[in-house]
């Protein structure tokens, strides 16, 4: 168990600087509300959009496919440490790992999933 | 006091309960999505927790395999429910109701 | 000091399950359920799987829970809406049935199950050990995940894509 | 710590498994060269898994391999040709649908290739998380196909229900795999043997749950119809078959393993309190399916609602009573059980062209089709009376073998029941078969007489009725040369 | 309180306040590199008691400036979320920096004591779990702040920030297979000796490409130049707009936290950690006095060098200045004088160390290496910001799955190969 209370002693550390600098920007700084202080700044103009309506879901399959190929990354540690151990077996079995990951990703890049327009 | 694999089997049970009403009970798509993360958890837990029982180290094996191919449902689940909410504009289950008779 | 730690993460745990399940915004249910993703991968920590705590928190909490929040943030469900979608009356109870039949029934199995010695880190799951057996016995399985990988990337594209 | 070398038998065992998935691989990444021919490659990898697959039917002995990740005997070869022969059907089925509805792109043949691979691999394994690896390969392919359609809603949905019924059943069975492995300290089902007695009953409780989920059995069906309903016919029959064959291989071969007593899954076979179970799911799942079926007006719910019946027929064959498990008789009624649940689908394939967006699948608009296609009428007529178990079919063939079982097995208050559920059946069966014939409408349902629909639906019937009564003629294999086959598949299980 | 705890305790503490005190630094290199590449002066006017050390001040003035504005939170916004977002952006860099090694690890009488706040044996993972949670904080600013401008760029540097996640994880592995570990320390170790004679051992040299791939991606990941299109102010609107004073200032001190936290990251992989190039640790440890002794003669000669430039740059100002500018000269000139008297002093007294003040000695000498890598490479990041144009999100997006995936892949056969035929298996 040792090796994870100074990781929880840096954790308490780095929380408590946040939430100190907040405390002290929020006793600090002055308070004046106002009206025009509270709508969403656009460069002057009064809001145009509402605020919450649909966005391109080009961004979604990004998401979705980086959650894959890191699945995919994370078997290469595992490998990665035992690799020397493994000689020249462990060369073939990830070859056809990686092999089976490059063609997802030829996959998607000629289907045109990477296309930013 | 000394934790025994009993302690972590109690967790684990929970967390997996917790899930599975979490499915049943819950009519937003994303929050279903979820439990079934929870109750994947749960049964890695109790994999884990099995593994330092029995002493064979195959459980730790199960869970990093359980964790990869849970990232991979989730991701296609959600490819699902954005497919369909780009036509419908609502994830509340009830409102999908076009199949039943 | 590992009991303490035990009950810390395992309460966590089991309240932001409750949460996840229970909060009608999703955002807040991706952000409880994100709190006991981290818990369960500290129970990890005090089971001595130091590698499982490390690949929970790289692909669960870190790659699954960012696409969760993602699509949430995407879809930006209305106010309105979000309120609509707690728990539904009859349901709860229907499920809720169905959980103490389960908890009944699994607890009564464990509670038979005496005999476990207490979980002393004895097996240390360390990146190493894990790895020697997965790349020696486990090798099968592992070309098969990467085909079910592959046929995840196919699927999803095949529902993403407008351009059909 | 040497990492295994690839023996020459290894390669052999997980070759079906490794030519579908590079047929899977390479049909899909046509697909995104915009090939129009998926159909074609993926049916050529399907022959060539046939061709290597047929050698390990006539495998004396067993291979298993990795702590029994991969099982091949001639079980999982004849499992994986059933599979095989539901895969080809669905290959030949869909390209008349999709070309009608613009969406013929490899990667539907692809995605049929991935999740058969699932399933090749489902049926030939008793390592707890190779079971699990080929649940999720075979069922994540199937979300996606449901909700192929994107243009119509139902499919969306199936594509939702199927997704959210799926993965909180293999969740269930993950966690019953956990408690069987604490209880036994193995992740192999062969060598699970004593430990913690309610801890192994539970973990294979919850693991049976998993399955029931999949092959819909009653308490865990009311995904099914909806499903099979709105997801595009073509994956509605392949769904319907060959999921089915994929889970009840899968038990066969684990509640076979059930022989010692030590075993998890003895005391849901043979103990006391816990062997009521089964039978009371069989009698439910018959009973509720044929009663459901009853009142249907629309074919696919119809033939879903049957589908979940025939579950019922075949759980029958899985209760050992005072034998052993009916492995013979669950095979056989499988093979029938695929040839005529295809066959009726494809049938429904052509009926239902879509206008105004949506299927035809309601009976009534069906009206008058026995004049205007004769060999549809007759074909139809044909899988419906297979279907029912009247004689000279298959499926009569395969309910006489299953029941007649299950009395020298003692279960005889059992297949009273299964017997009153056929007769019940026989009623609904009929009804389209009746509206084909007797009733007549001015304005008939627009037909897809595409040649592959004919030549599917002409090989399901030739086979359904040369299996189901005739003798071997010559070298031609007849009705005893398939049960040698399964018998010979059967006597495999340990 | 035995070394065993003293030295742990030690360790956190460094670890937690290292990128703190860099954090000044680095705002006021920031502004003096970028002003001595545009050829101009840069911050030189904040003084405190006459005291302007050449802008650093200035440094202090912004976070007192930002600290004392008024929090503007705009209406309907829910607030958990608006604070958590700059949270989370200090947060998350500020744990990154535990898993670092500072030196070699002391053993005394057997006992072996870690020189690093936290031992993982999966410390790379963990480097890579911290960074992925620093997407959190983008996404949580840009949705709280109910603006649909911050939403969409919030989305554009979430998708960029992953993208190029991958690129960094898959670079890494080159590292972990020569090295065999996933322990930092176990890889800077590994970093020692020297290669083919002449270059040290540094991955660098070991994996020029997984190094160039590393060094993009922590580009990409820290949102600096050639990628910071999403706060790029001048064109395109960013996810922390609706923010004010102290939380906009706790994305930027996130952010730059994070760069010294990536250079940090980077001297262990690549650039040999702690290692100090030719010389190894056994061989410092043997001689360590000799070490003190150079340590002394050269903080002498420095000091001893500043001062007299102090006395010219003094007699520069009195010429122009009459106001209290002049006295800084003079007072920052004595202190050199002094510390170099100091060095002079202790250098007569030095005697031969004992083992325990000779490893000391050494970590010492350790900490200041590393502590020089890491400024030459946030240098190094703040020389490209002001050089290199902005790239076009498409391009940007392009290259992160186009070219630098396929890269890291190559770059893990390669190795692999290479590990294999050369026979070091």
């Amino acid at each position: 168990m040792n090796p994870y209370i100074p990781l929880l002693a840096v954790v308490a550390v780095a929380f408590i600087l946040p939430v100190v600098l907040l405390a002290m920007s929020s006793m600090l700084g002055p308070k004046r509300d106002e009206a025009a202080k509270g709508d969403p700044y656009e460069c002057g103009v009064p809001q145009l959009t509402p605020p919450r309506d649909h966005f391109p879901v080009k961004y979604y399959l990004v998401a979705v496919l980086f959650l894959l190929f890191d699945v995919e990354a994370v078997f290469l540690y595992p490998w990665a440490v035992v690799y020397r151990r493994l000689g020249i077996l462990g060369l073939v079995e990830m070859a056809v790992f990686l092999t089976v990951l490059f063609l997802g990703l030829v996959y998607v890049w000629k289907r045109g999933a990477l296309e930013w327009d | 006091m000394i934790i025994g694999t009993e302690n972590y089997l109690a967790v684990s049970l929970l967390l997996f309960v917790i899930g599975a009403v979490g499915v049943l009970a819950r009519r937003n798509l994303l929050v279903v999505l979820m439990s079934v993360e929870l109750m994947l958890n749960g049964a890695n837990l109790a994999f884990a927790a099995f593994a330092r029982a029995r002493g064979v180290l195959a459980g730790d094996v199960i869970v990093f395999f359980v964790i990869a191919v849970a990232a991979a449902e989730a991701a296609v689940g959600l490819a699902i429910v954005v497919a369909l909410f780009r036509k419908r504009g609502t994830v509340n289950l009830d409102r999908f109701t076009s199949l039943h008779q | 000091m590992e009991s303490v730690l035990f009950w810390i993460l395992s309460v966590v745990a089991v309240a932001s399950a409750v949460l996840t399940v229970s909060r009608s915004n999703p955002l807040a249910s991706a952000l409880s359920l994100t709190v006991c993703l981290v818990a369960v991968a500290g129970l990890f920590a005090t089971l001595s799987a130091h590698f499982l705590f490390i690949i929970q928190l790289l692909v669960y909490a870190g790659a699954v829970m960012v696409l969760v929040i993602y699509v949430i943030m995407l879809l930006n469900l209305k106010e309105r809406e979000m309120k609509a979608l707690g728990l539904s009356g009859p349901r709860v109870f229907v499920s809720s049935l169905v959980a103490v039949f389960v908890v009944a029934l699994l607890a009564r199995a464990q509670s038979g199950s005496g005999g476990f010695d207490p979980v002393s880190p004895v097996l240390d799951g360390s990146a190493r050990r894990v790895a020697e057996i997965i790349f020696t016995s486990y090798v099968y399985p592992f070309e098969v995940v990467s085909i079910l990988l592959l046929a995840a990337v196919v699927g999803v594209v095949v529902l993403g894509m407008k351009k059909f | 710590m040497n990492p295994p070398l690839v023996t020459g038998d290894m390669l052999r065992a997980a070759i079906p498994f490794i030519l579908l998935a590079a047929g899977g691989t390479v049909v899909s990444l046509a697909g995104a060269w915009r090939s129009k021919r998926g159909a074609l490659f993926a049916a050529l990898f399907l022959v060539l898994a046939f061709w290597k697959l047929f050698p390990l039917l006539d495998l004396e002995k067993g291979i298993e391999l990795w702590d029994g990740a991969v099982v091949a005997d001639r079980m999982s070869a004849f499992l994986g040709g059933m599979l095989l022969l539901s895969g080809l059907f669905a290959l030949i089925v869909s390209p008349p649908v999709l070309r009608r509805e613009g969406r013929n792109r490899a990667e539907y043949y692809g995605l049929i290739l991935f999740s058969l691979s699932g399933m090749v691999l489902f049926v030939s394994t008793t390592n707890l998380l190779v079971l699990f690896l080929a649940l999720e390969l075979m069922s994540i392919p199937l979300y996606v196909l449901s909700g192929y359609n994107r243009g119509d809603d139902r499919s969306g949905e199936a594509a939702l229900k199927y997704f959210l019924l799926g993965s909180f059943s293999s969740a269930i069975l993950l966690y019953g795999a956990a408690l069987l492995f604490g209880a036994t300290g193995t992740i192999n089902m062969a060598a699970m043997t004593g430990g913690d007695p309610l801890l192994a009953t539970a973990g294979a409780f919850l693991v049976l749950t998993g399955f029931l989920f999949k092959m819909a059995a009653v308490p865990f069906h009311m995904w099914a119809p909806d499903v099979y309903d709105g997801a595009p016919t073509p994956i509605t029959s392949f769904m319907a078959t060959s999921v089915k064959i994929a889970t009840f291989g899968a038990l066969l071969r684990i509640f076979s393993l059930a022989g010692g007593a030590a075993n998890p899954f003895a005391h849901i076979l043979t103990g006391e309190n816990a062997a009521k179970i089964l039978p009371w799911l069989a009698v439910m799942t018959m009973t509720l399916g044929n009663v459901c079926a009853l009142t249907q007006t629309n074919i696919k719910r119809m033939l879903a609602y049957s589908s979940i019946a025939h579950a019922g027929y075949l759980l029958l064959g899985l209760i050992p009573g005072s034998g052993a498990v009916d492995a013979k008789g669950i095979l056989y009624y499988l093979f029938a059980y695929l040839l005529m649940t295809t066959g009726a689908f494809t049938v429904v394939i052509a009926l239902s062209t879509r206008d105004k967006g949506r299927e035809v699948t309601g009976v009534e608009r069906y009206a008058g089709i026995g004049f205007r296609r004769p060999f549809l009428g007759i074909a139809m007529a044909v899988f419906l009376f297979s279907l029912a178990g009247i004689p000279p079919t298959a499926g009569f063939f395969g309910k006489y073998l299953l029941f007649s079982g299950a009395v020298h097995r003692g279960l005889t208050p059992l297949v009273v029941v299964a017997v009153l559920n056929s007769a019940l059946s026989v009623y609904y069966y009929l009804r389209p078969v009746v509206v084909f014939y007797m009733r007549d409408t001015d304005t008939p349902v627009r037909v897809d007489d595409a040649l592959s629909l004919r030549v599917a639906s002409l090989a399901a019937v030739v086979l359904l009725i040369w299996f189901g009564c005739l003798p071997n003629i010559g070298s031609l294999p007849g009705v005893p040369a398939l049960l040698h086959w399964v018998g010979s598949a059967a006597a495999a299980l340990p | 309180m035995s070394v065993e705890t003293v030295v742990p305790f030690v360790m956190v503490l460094i670890a937690a306040l290292l990128p703190l005190s860099l954090l000044p630094v680095m705002i006021w290199a920031e502004r003096k590199v970028s002003a001595f590449i545009q050829d101009r002066t840069g911050p030189n006017r904040a003084e405190i008691l006459g005291i302007r050390l050449g802008g650093v001040i200035h440094a202090i003035a912004d976070v007192v400036k930002l600290m004392s504005k008024e929090e503007m939170t705009p209406a309907r916004v829910n607030r958990f979320y608006f604070v958590l977002g700059p949270f989370l952006a200090l947060f998350v860099p500020l744990v990154s920096f535990a898993i670092i090694p500072l030196a070699d690890s002391l053993n005394l009488g057997g006992t072996v004591i870690p020189l690093r706040a936290v031992t993982l044996n999966v410390g790379i993972l963990f480097v890579l779990a911290v960074t992925s949670f620093h997407v959190y904080a983008v996404v949580f600013g840009a949705w709280a702040s109910n603006n649909s401008f911050t939403l969409l760029g919030g989305l554009r540097s979430a998708a960029q920030m992953i993208s190029y996640e991958l690129g960094l994880g898959l670079s890494v592995v080159g590292t972990v297979m020569v090295a065999q570990s996933l322990d930092l320390g176990r890889i800077v170790e590994h970093q020692g000796g020297t290669l083919l004679g002449f270059l040290p051992a540094w991955n660098l040299f070991l994996q020029p490409l997984g190094f160039l791939i590393f060094l993009v991606c922590i580009f990409a990941e820290t949102n600096r130049n050639p990628f910071d299109l999403t706060e790029g102010e001048s064109e395109i609107v960013g996810y922390h707009l609706e923010y004010s004073s102290m939380k906009f200032a706790m994305f930027f001190m996130g952010e730059y936290i994070a760069i010294i936290g990536a250079s940090a990251v980077t001297a262990t992989l690549f650039f040999g950690g702690y290692q100090v190039p030719y010389l190894d640790t056994d061989f410092l440890r043997a001689h360590s006095t000799g070490v003190l002794r150079v340590m002394l003669v050269s903080m002498g000669a420095i000091c001893f060098v500043l001062a007299l430039l102090y006395r010219r740059y003094h007699r520069r100002l009195t010429a122009l200045y009459h106001d209290r500018r002049r006295n800084e000269a003079r007072m920052l000139g004595g202190m050199m004088l002094l510390m170099g008297l100091a060095a002079v002093v202790a250098l007569l007294f030095v005697s031969p160390l004992p083992e325990a003040g000779g490893q000391v000695v050494v970590a010492a000498v350790q900490m200041t290496t590393l502590l020089v890598k890491i400024l030459v490479v946030s240098f190094f990041f703040i020389w490209i910001r002001w050089t290199l144009p902005r790239f076009r999100y498409d391009q940007l997006m392009g290259l992160g799955w186009k070219v630098l995936i396929p890269l890291a892949l190559l770059n893990i056969f390669l190795t692999g190969a290479l590990l294999v035929f050369s026979g070091r298996t």
